[in-house]
């Protein structure tokens, strides 16, 4: 593991999860990294996220987070559709 | 306001002992919103509803929903919210909420607003899922 | 309209009950106003409420707040009014009002102004019960 | 009994009642009468709920009724303070 190396948790919810037949994986970014870049990590491997690019949000470790957020070694982040509870 | 309480839970939501753990002798009004499984969506016969939730994440955020309220209204005595995730048939309850204060009018406006920003903040999802087929109920992206 | 319920009881109220007496499919919320008694007026500390009725006209005007409301909320799909007389204690529910509806805004404003006709038009009448006398609440004269 | 004469049974709620000592009596006035009439008969009879002339509402057969509210054999009068109820 390099010095630079930030390792991420990512989970996925809803239609995101069910798109990606998985709803946790690891995921390992070049510091400095942002909410896009694991974004952009995780289109490459899950192609069929595409489609979410434009409404999905983004949780960094439980909080409601922009794409410019910053994300740190040993972070979680979720990405997941709208929420519709209720 | 340590005596509010946020859960989610995979059971059955015990609504009536919500309401007893919050009930204090200050309180005149008792305010409750049951969101329950409605049997059609735009005449669209549904089966079940299925509920997924971030629970950490969710809990942190119904209680940010709890602290704005009593921000906004102080008169407010205490706020309880718990939401089920799961499996749910036509009218099981998947959400209650219930706001006590020592007047009506402030109990009403705080338990609708509870309700309002929890379908805005709080990472739940729905499917509805139909005799015909099954879909996710799109949520609104906050502007 | 006929599955409404309309009542007056010198027992405890049976909330939970009234909600699941009132729940079709159609409803997809159900907002509930417990109306209970509180431990002061103003500060000054209250032992018992001593609830009065004059039951089968308040039966009448309990059913014509209903009326107003399906009428002035089409969407509204059951409406159940419990108001309980004799002495009451501390944190015991005085008036149980149900309203449930397909979706929820219509609910809490049918609910909440179901409530404030209650009060103006429904023959009870309440005397709070202090450590040190007695007083009827006032009410107030429809203009 | 006379053919003009308009037997009532007046009913008394919450602080009139309790100013009264009594929840229900009868009382004969005669026809034509109104709501009126029989709360001036009530006022000789009870002097003790004078007090309550200018608050008190009044039904007639269970619905809420004006003073000129015209009041037939047979009926019953309810008197009692703005309602309190809730």
């Amino acid at each position: 593991m390099s010095d630079n190396a930030v390792n991420i948790t990512v989970l996925l919810f809803g239609a995101c999860r069910e798109a990606a037949g998985t709803g946790e994986l690891r995921c390992t970014l070049s510091s400095p990294a942002t909410a896009a870049d694991a974004w952009s990590a995780l289109k490459q491997r899950i192609p069929a996220l595409a489609q979410f690019e434009r409404t999905a949000l983004v949780a960094v470790n439980e909080e409601h987070a922009g794409l410019a957020h910053p994300v740190q070694d040993g972070d979680t982040v979720a990405i997941f559709p709208p929420v519709s509870g209720g | 306001m340590s005596e509010d309480i946020y859960e989610i839970t995979r059971e059955p939501i015990n609504k009536l002992g919500l309401e007893q753990r919050l009930l204090t002798g200050g309180a005149g009004a008792i305010v409750t919103f049951d969101g329950v499984v409605r049997d059609n969506t735009k005449g669209r016969r549904v089966v079940t509803l299925q509920y997924e939730a971030y629970a950490p994440m969710a809990v942190k955020e119904m209680r940010r929903v709890g602290e704005e309220i009593h921000q906004r209204w102080p008169e407010v005595e205490r706020i309880g919210v718990i939401h089920r995730f799961g499996e749910l048939k036509i009218s099981e309850s998947s959400v209650v909420i219930v706001v006590t204060s020592p007047h009506r009018r402030v109990a009403f406006e705080a338990c609708h607003y509870a309700i309002d920003r929890l379908k805005q903040t709080v990472p739940i999802w729905k499917k509805e899922i139909f005799e015909d087929g099954e879909e996710w109920v799109e949520g609104q992206r906050p502007s």
